[in-house]
C-alpha cells in the first residue's frame, strides 16, 4: 500500500491540499480529510470507464483519435469547449488546437 | 471575467481571507453544500495570524433569495428578492460615499428595508479587511456580469476607506485555469475565435451559448465538462445535431450520444499537471495511479498531430 | 446612378464576415471584381461570389449604390466601417451591422443581430425590425460606444442599448430591454415604448428618454428632480422627423426629469414623457 | 557551424568596438575561426552591418499572475494588435500586454535573446514559470519578490544581529529554491504589508506591522543576503514612494543605506522626482545620476516613459490604487498572502500633459547622467512606463540629439522649466547601445556566456544594417541568431526554437527552519509540501554558479 499524503482535491475550486489518499494495487482504497464530494470522487476515478467509440461502435484510442482529427478538420468553424476539470497543460493543448483548427474556443466560465 | 474588463476587481488570495477577513460577505453561494470546506479552511471558522479567534473574530454576512445552511451559520442572513443583486450593489455603492439617493427612508430594495442596508454599508466601511465571496446567486441573477462589475466598482470604492476585496466562489476543478491558460496564449479569458487565424474575443458571440443557438458551430470537440449537466437542453440539442468529439474519462449522459468517445485518465487522479484555485494559486495536482488510457494533454496532442501531419 | 445588387444564393453552413460589402469598397468596381472580393465563411476564404448573384447596373437617382437581397441573418459585419453612399439590406442581418460606421445610410429591412451601430461615428441606420443587445455600444474592455450619427430602430432591441456612447442619437420605437443607456457618457437614446429594468444604470452623463410613459423601474440612485418642457427634445423631434421616423410625442411634450447615476457624478437623466 | 562574415563587431565586453571580423558559431556557443575551412557551414554576410552579442533584457513584466490579470483585464489592448498563426509561429495578439508567444517572437525581432521576469511572489511562482515556458526563443528567469515577505519580516525581527544575518541568508536561498527563481526582488520594502494594514507610504525607517521592521533593515538584509550568498545578481531593488513628487529623498537615503553593498536600482526614472513648491513633479535625475555615479556597487536600469498607451503593473500595490485615482478606470489588485500584492491599472502617456513629459526627461536624463554604461541599462519596466517595443525609439533619443530635440519640441513647453534634458549633448556610440542593451545586463546579472561574442559565449547574435536613422535600424534586424540557430530574418521570425528556464545554483539549501515551518503551516492556505515548484517547471534549467 502506498499512502500519498498532501494530496490535492481536483473536485472544486477550493484545490484543498491536504488529503491523504491510500493506493493498493493500483486502486484507491481510502481517501482522508476530503468533503464528501471530493472523497466519492477519488473513490469513484476508476470506475465507470467509458469505452472509445465511434457512433456508437466500439473502436481503438488510436482510431477515436484518427476520427476525430478528420472531424475537425472537415469542419468550417469546430468549437473546442469545456476544459473545466483538466490540467492547465491539456488546456494549451486545447487552445493550440482550436488555433490550429481556426475554430471557436470557449469554457465553462463565459455564462 | 467580462466584468473586470471595465472596472477590473480587487481581490485577494484565500489566505489572506483566513488571516485578516474580519468581515465575510457570502454573496449568492452556500460553500457549506458546494465548497463544503471553504469556511473550516479559508474563510469562516479558520483561526488567522490575525484573526486568533477563528469564527468568533469574523462577522459573516449572508445575502441570499433563500435560506441555506450557509445562511444559518451566518451572523446575519439578508433575505433578498431574485433579479436585485445590481440594484443592491447599485444601493450599497450610494450607501458607502454617502451619497444622495431617490428613494424615501422606508422604502425597500431587494425586498429588503433600506436600515438594514444603510446598517451593512456602515459595517463594511468599519471592517479592518472586508471581502465578498460571490457565487453563482450573483453571476447567473438577472444581469449576470453587470452585476459583478458593480459589486467591482462597490468594492473598488470601499478601497477608500478600508481594505476591501471580492473573490469568485469558482467551481469545478480548473476552471479559473482554463481563464489563466487563454488568457497567456490568446489574450483573452473565454469566448475566443481564430477564423482569421489570430484571436478575436467578443462574449456572446464567440461564447458556447450564443453559439450553438445560433447553430454557427458545425463541428465541436469537448473536454473534461459535462455538457449534459453545464448547459441548457437546447445547446445539448445543438451539439447532437453536429459530430461531437467527447474526452471524458467516466461514463455519463454525453457519452451516450457523443459521435466520438475518448476516455482519458482523469486529471489529479491518473494524469499529473497544473489546477489554479479559485483566487488563482496554482497547484500541482498528481498521478496517484496508472489509467490504461492516455490523458487530455496527450490526447489533444495526438488529435493535433494528426491534423498537422494529414 | 450605378447600383450594385447582391443576390444571396444559398444560407451559408456557419457564418460569414462580410465587412467588404459596403459602398466604399464596390463602388466603381465591375460585377467580376465584386464577385472576387474575399468573404470569410467560417474560417475558409472564399469569395463574394461564391454565396452571390452580383448584378451591376444603372438604376434610378433614388437607388442604393449597393443592395443586398436575401435572409442574411449569417453575415456579419455588413456595413461596418461604411463612410459614403447608400447601402440596403432587404432581410434579416447578423452581428455588427453599421459597427464603426462614419457615415453615409444603411437601411435594413427586417431584425439585426447584437451590436449594430457599435462604435458608430457617424451616418445613419435605419432598422425596420428588431435589433439585438448593444445597440451603439461599446465593445469589451473599451470606454466608449456610438460616438455620432443616427440609429433608428422600428421595433424593440434587446439589453444595453447606447452602452458607454458619448454621443449620437439613438431611437428605439419599441420596447428596450434592461439597463437601456447603461454608463452613457453622453449623446441621446430614445425608446419609444417602455425600457425594461436598471435604465441609465452607471450613466455619467447623457440622455435616456422614454415616450412609453411611467412607470419607470429606476434604480435608487436617481431622484427625481423636475418637470418641465426641454428644448432638446424638439430639436431631437426634428432630427427624426427629418429621418422620416417622427415620434408620435409631440415636440412640446412635458418630461419628469431624473437625475442619476449619483454613483458616477449623477450628470446623467433619465426622462419619462407625460401623457396629453 | 555558422560564420556571420563582414560584419563590424561590437562586443564590448572583449573591447571590440567596430571592427570587421568573423564570428563563428558551432554547437550553440561562440567558437574560435577553424583553422580549415570546414566542410558544413553557413555563412551570414553581415557586410554593411553592426553584429551584436544577442540583446539581455534584465526587467521586464511578461509572465505570471499579475500579467496575465493585465492581459484579461485589457482585451481593448489586444484587438489591433495581432499576429496570425504561420507554419513556424502561434498566433497571438496584444500591444503592452502581448499573449507569451508573441512576447517572445517582438523580442526577438528586436534581437534580444535572454529575458527576466522582475517580480514573482512565491505563492504563485508555478504559473510564472508556465507562462515562461510559453515564451518562445528567449532564454527566461524570474526573480522573487521578498520586501514584504512575514518570514523575511520575521526573521529579520530577531534582535541578534548573526543570527538574524544566518537565518535570513538561509532563507533567502531556501525561497529562490523553492520558486526556481534567478534573483532577490524588492517592491516598495514593507510598503505593501503596510497597505494592508491601512497604513500610509513608508520611509526607509517607519517601523513596519506586524513584526515591527523598517524598510531599512529589509533592505539592508537582503542585500547582505544575496551578497552572501554569492548570487550573480545582486538584490535588484523596487524602492518606496514610487512615482511620488519628492522621492528622490528617499532614493538618495536607500542609496545611503545600502552603500557599500552591491545593488541594482530598478525603473530609477519612476525614484527620481523632485518636488516644485506646489507639489507637482521636477527632475531628480541629477542628484540621483551623481549619486549611482559616485558608487561602483550600484547598477540601475531607467523605466524609459514610452507616450502612448501602456500597462502599469507591480507587486506594489499601494502605487496602484493611487494610481486608478488619477483616472478613476479600470484597477485591478490581488492581496497575496504572506508575501505580496500586485497591483494593475491602464496609462496612456501623453507629451502635452506635464507630468508624463517631465517623467520622459528624467529617464533620458538618467541614461545621459549617469557616465558609465555598464551600469545603467536601457528598460521601460515594460509595460509600467510603455512597450518594450519601443526601445529602437528610445536608442535613437540616446544616439541622436537633434531628434531629441525634435521631440523637445512636441513636449508640454513647460518641461524646460523643471528638467535638464535640453542643456544635454551627449550622444551615445553604437559601443555603448551594445553596452546599456547587453553587455552591461549580463554582467550585472552575472551571466558569463551572454551579453558578448568571446569564445565560449552563447551562440546569441543580433545583426543590424547599418542605417543613419538607429530607429529604423533596431527595428528590424537582418538576422537574430539563437543558439546558433537563425531565429529571425530581416525583422520577420523564421524558426521557434525553445528558450531554456535559467536559474541559480544554489546546491542544496537548508530546509525552512522550524519556527518558520509551523508559522507557515498555521497561516498559509496551502501546505509547504506542495509549496515549492516541482522540477517538471523548469525542464533543463541552466544554473549558473554562485560564488559566496
Amino acid at each position: 500500500m502506498v499512502v500519498h499524503e498532501d494530496v490535492v482535491c481536483i473536485h472544486c475550486g477550493c484545490l484543498c491540499d491536504d488529503l491523504v489518499v491510500e493506493v493498493e494495487d493500483d486502486r484507491i482504497t481510502k481517501v482522508k480529510k476530503a468533503c464528501g464530494i471530493g472523497r466519492n470522487k477519488f473513490l469513484h476515478a476508476q470506475s465507470d470507464t467509458p469505452v472509445p467509440s465511434i457512433a456508437g461502435r466500439e473502436v481503438g484510442v488510436g482510431e477515436a483519435v484518427a476520427e476525430a482529427a478528420r472531424l475537425l478538420r472537415q469542419a468550417r468553424n469546430p468549437l473546442v469547449y469545456g476544459l473545466s476539470s483538466t490540467t492547465a497543460e491539456a488546456q494549451a493543448e486545447a487552445v493550440e488546437l482550436a488555433e490550429l483548427l481556426g475554430g471557436c474556443l470557449d469554457n465553462v466560465s463565459s455564462y | 471575467m467580462i466584468a473586470r474588463q471595465q472596472v477590473g476587481l480587487a481581490t485577494c488570495t484565500l489566505g489572506e481571507v483566513k488571516n485578516r477577513a474580519d468581515l465575510v460577505i457570502f454573496w449568492g453561494c452556500n460553500p457549506r453544500e458546494s465548497h463544503q470546506r471553504h469556511q473550516a479552511r479559508y474563510s469562516a471558522s479558520v483561526k488567522g495570524q490575525f484573526i486568533p479567534e477563528g469564527r468568533k473574530g469574523r462577522r459573516i454576512v449572508a445575502i441570499d433569495v433563500r435560506p441555506t445552511s450557509t445562511t444559518a451559520a451566518a451572523d446575519q442572513f439578508i433575505q433578498v428578492e431574485p433579479g436585485s443583486t445590481f440594484e443592491t450593489a447599485t444601493l450599497l455603492r450610494a450607501l458607502v460615499a454617502g451619497k444622495r439617493i431617490g428613494i424615501e427612508e422606508d422604502a425597500k430594495v431587494g425586498g429588503v428595508p433600506l436600515h438594514v442596508w444603510r446598517e451593512l454599508a456602515e459595517a463594511i466601511k468599519a471592517a479592518d479587511y472586508g471581502v465578498i465571496l460571490f457565487g453563482l446567486g450573483v453571476t447567473h441573477d438577472r444581469g449576470h456580469d453587470l452585476n459583478v462589475e458593480e459589486l467591482g466598482a462597490l468594492i473598488r470604492e470601499v478601497n477608500d476607506y478600508t481594505r476591501f476585496y471580492g473573490l469568485p466562489m469558482r467551481g469545478h476543478g480548473n476552471v479559473t485555469g482554463s481563464n489563466q491558460v487563454m488568457g497567456w496564449q490568446t489574450g483573452y479569458p473565454i469566448a475566443v475565435n481564430f477564423n482569421r487565424g489570430y484571436p478575436r474575443y467578443n462574449p456572446g458571440e464567440f461564447s458556447v451559448l450564443g453559439l450553438l443557438a445560433r447553430e454557427e458551430v458545425d463541428a465541436a470537440i469537448i473536454i473534461a465538462t459535462d455538457p449534459g449537466a453545464h448547459l441548457p437542453g437546447d445547446s445539448v440539442a445543438a451539439l447532437q445535431a453536429i459530430p461531437t468529439i467527447y474526452l471524458e474519462p467516466h461514463v455519463n449522459t454525453t457519452t451516450g450520444w457523443a459521435t466520438v468517445v475518448i476516455p482519458v485518465a482523469p486529471a489529479g487522479v491518473a494524469a499529473e499537471g497544473t489546477f489554479y484555485r479559485m483566487d488563482n494559486v496554482p497547484l500541482r495536482v498528481r498521478k496517484l495511479v496508472d489509467s490504461p488510457f492516455p490523458s487530455d494533454e496527450e490526447v489533444l496532442r495526438s488529435i493535433k498531430e494528426t491534423i498537422l501531419h494529414a | 446612378m450605378r447600383t450594385v445588387t447582391l443576390t444571396l444564393k444559398a444560407e451559408p453552413p456557419v457564418s460569414a464576415e462580410a465587412e467588404q460589402l459596403i459602398p466604399d469598397v464596390v463602388a466603381g468596381k465591375t460585377a467580376e471584381e465584386v464577385r472576387r472580393l474575399p468573404l470569410l465563411v467560417g474560417n475558409r476564404r472564399e469569395t463574394v461570389g461564391d454565396w452571390f448573384d452580383v448584378v451591376v447596373d444603372e438604376a434610378e437617382a433614388a437607388a442604393p449604390d449597393l443592395l443586398l437581397r436575401g435572409d442574411l441573418v449569417r453575415f456579419k459585419r455588413l456595413g461596418e466601417g461604411m463612410s459614403r453612399g447608400a447601402m440596403v439590406v432587404e432581410g434579416r442581418v447578423g452581428f455588427h451591422a453599421g459597427a464603426r460606421m462614419s457615415g453615409g445610410s444603411l437601411t435594413i429591412a427586417g431584425d439585426a443581430g447584437d451590436f449594430l451601430g457599435a462604435h458608430m461615428a457617424g451616418g445613419r441606420i435605419i432598422v425596420r425590425g428588431d435589433a439585438g443587445h448593444y445597440v451603439a455600444a461599446a465593445y469589451r474592455g473599451e470606454k466608449t460606444g456610438m460616438k455620432g450619427g443616427t440609429i433608428v430602430v422600428t421595433g424593440s432591441v434587446g439589453q444595453m442599448v447606447g452602452a458607454r456612447m458619448r454621443r449620437g442619437l439613438v431611437y428605439v420605437q419599441g420596447d428596450a430591454g434592461d439597463v437601456a443607456g447603461y454608463n452613457m457618457k453622453g449623446g441621446t437614446v430614445v425608446v419609444g415604448g417602455a425600457p425594461a429594468a436598471r435604465v441609465g444604470a452607471r450613466m455619467v452623463r447623457g440622455t435616456v428618454a422614454v415616450l412609453g410613459g411611467e412607470p419607470l423601474e429606476l434604480l435608487p440612485t436617481f431622484s427625481y428632480a423636475c418637470t418641465y418642457a426641454p428644448t432638446f427634445w424638439r430639436v431631437v423631434h426634428h432630427e427624426l422627423a427629418r429621418v422620416g421616423h417622427a415620434p408620435r410625442v409631440g415636440p412640446g411634450v412635458t418630461f419628469r426629469r431624473y437625475c442619476g447615476d449619483v454613483n458616477e457624478g449623477g450628470r446623467g437623466e433619465v426622462l419619462a414623457a407625460q401623457p396629453g | 557551424m555558422l560564420r556571420v562574415t563582414n560584419g563590424r563587431v561590437h562586443d564590448p565586453g572583449n573591447a571590440v568596438a567596430g571592427e570587421v571580423r568573423d564570428v563563428w558559431l558551432d554547437g550553440g556557443k561562440v567558437v574560435a575561426e577553424p583553422a580549415a575551412e570546414p566542410a558544413d557551414v553557413a555563412t551570414l554576410d553581415a557586410a554593411g552591418c553592426v553584429v551584436f552579442p544577442g540583446g539581455v533584457e534584465l526587467h521586464s513584466h511578461v509572465a505570471g499572475s499579475k500579467v496575465n490579470a493585465g492581459r484579461i483585464m485589457c482585451p481593448e489592448d489586444h484587438v489591433d494588435h495581432y499576429r496570425c498563426r504561420t507554419d513556424v509561429t502561434r498566433a497571438g495578439c496584444g500591444h503592452t500586454v502581448p499573449t507569451t508567444y508573441l512576447t517572445g517572437y517582438e523580442y526577438a525581432r528586436l534581437g534580444y535573446t535572454t529575458l527576466f521576469e522582475a517580480a514573482v511572489p512565491p505563492l504563485t511562482a508555478r504559473h510564472a514559470h508556465e507562462e515562461l515556458r510559453d515564451i518562445p526563443i528567449l532564454d527566461t528567469g524570474c526573480y522573487t519578490v521578498m520586501g514584504n515577505n512575514h518570514l523575511v519580516m520575521k526573521v529579520l525581527s530577531d534582535p541578534d544581529e548573526e543570527r538574524r544575518a544566518a537565518r535570513l541568508r538561509d532563507l533567502v536561498a531556501w525561497l529562490l529554491h523553492a520558486t526556481r527563481a534567478y534573483a532577490v526582488k524588492i517592491v516598495n520594502p514593507g510598503g505593501v504589508e503596510s497597505w494592508k494594514w491601512h497604513g500610509g507610504p513608508v520611509d526607509l525607517d517607519t517601523s513596519v506591522p506586524p513584526y515591527g521592521v523598517t524598510p531599512r533593515r529589509i533592505l539592508t538584509g537582503l542585500a547582505a543576503a544575496a551578497d552572501e550568498l554569492g548570487l550573480p545578481h545582486p538584490v535588484h531593488v523596487h524602492l518606496n514612494h514610487l512615482g511620488v513628487p519628492g522621492n528622490v529623498a528617499v532614493t538618495l537615503a536607500s542609496m545611503q543605506a545600502l552603500a557599500g553593498r552591491r545593488a541594482h536600482f530598478t525603473h530609477l526614472q519612476f525614484h527620481s522626482y523632485e518636488a516644485t513648491r506646489s507639489g507637482s513633479y521636477a527632475s531628480g535625475a541629477p542628484a540621483v545620476a551623481e549619486s549611482i555615479n559616485q558608487h561602483p556597487e550600484f547598477t540601475c536600469d531607467v523605466g524609459q516613459l514610452v507616450f502612448g498607451p501602456a500597462t502599469t503593473m507591480t507587486s506594489d500595490a499601494p502605487m496602484e490604487f493611487r494610481l486608478h485615482h488619477l483616472h478613476k478606470d479600470k484597477w485591478a489588485n490581488s492581496d497575496i498572502e504572506m508575501e505580496s500584492g500586485a497591483g494593475v491599472v491602464p496609462m496612456r502617456y501623453s507629451p502635452r500633459q506635464l507630468v508624463n513629459a517631465v517623467q520622459w526627461c528624467v529617464g533620458l536624463e538618467l541614461m545621459l547622467l549617469i557616465r558609465d554604461p555598464w551600469r545603467v541599462f536601457l528598460t521601460t519596466d515594460h509595460p509600467n512606463a510603455g512597450p518594450f517595443v519601443a526601445y529602437p525609439m528610445i536608442v535613437r533619443l540616446l544616439m541622436d540629439r537633434e531628434f531629441r530635440r525634435e521631440w523637445l519640441e512636441k513636449l508640454n513647453p513647460r518641461v524646460r522649466r523643471f528638467t535638464t534634458l535640453h542643456e544635454l549633448d551627449r550622444e551615445y556610440t553604437l559601443d555603448e547601445i551594445a553596452t546599456v542593451t547587453r553587455a552591461g545586463q549580463a554582467r550585472v546579472l552575472g551571466l558569463a556566456d551572454k551579453g558578448h561574442l568571446g569564445v565560449g559565449a552563447d551562440a546569441d547574435v543580433a545583426v543590424y544594417r547599418e542605417q543613419g536613422d538607429r530607429e529604423r535600424m533596431f527595428a528590424a534586424p537582418a538576422w537574430v541568431v539563437k543558439g546558433g540557430e537563425v531565429v529571425v530574418r530581416d525583422g520577420e521570425v523564421v524558426a521557434a526554437v525553445d528558450g531554456r528556464p535559467l536559474g541559480v545554483d544554489l546546491g542544496d539549501p537548508p530546509p525552512l527552519a522550524a519556527d518558520l515551518a509551523e508559522q507557515f503551516e498555521s497561516y498559509s492556505s496551502v501546505r509547504l509540501a506542495n509549496y515549492a515548484v516541482e522540477d517538471a517547471y523548469v525542464p533543463d534549467q541552466v544554473l549558473i554558479p554562485c560564488a559566496p
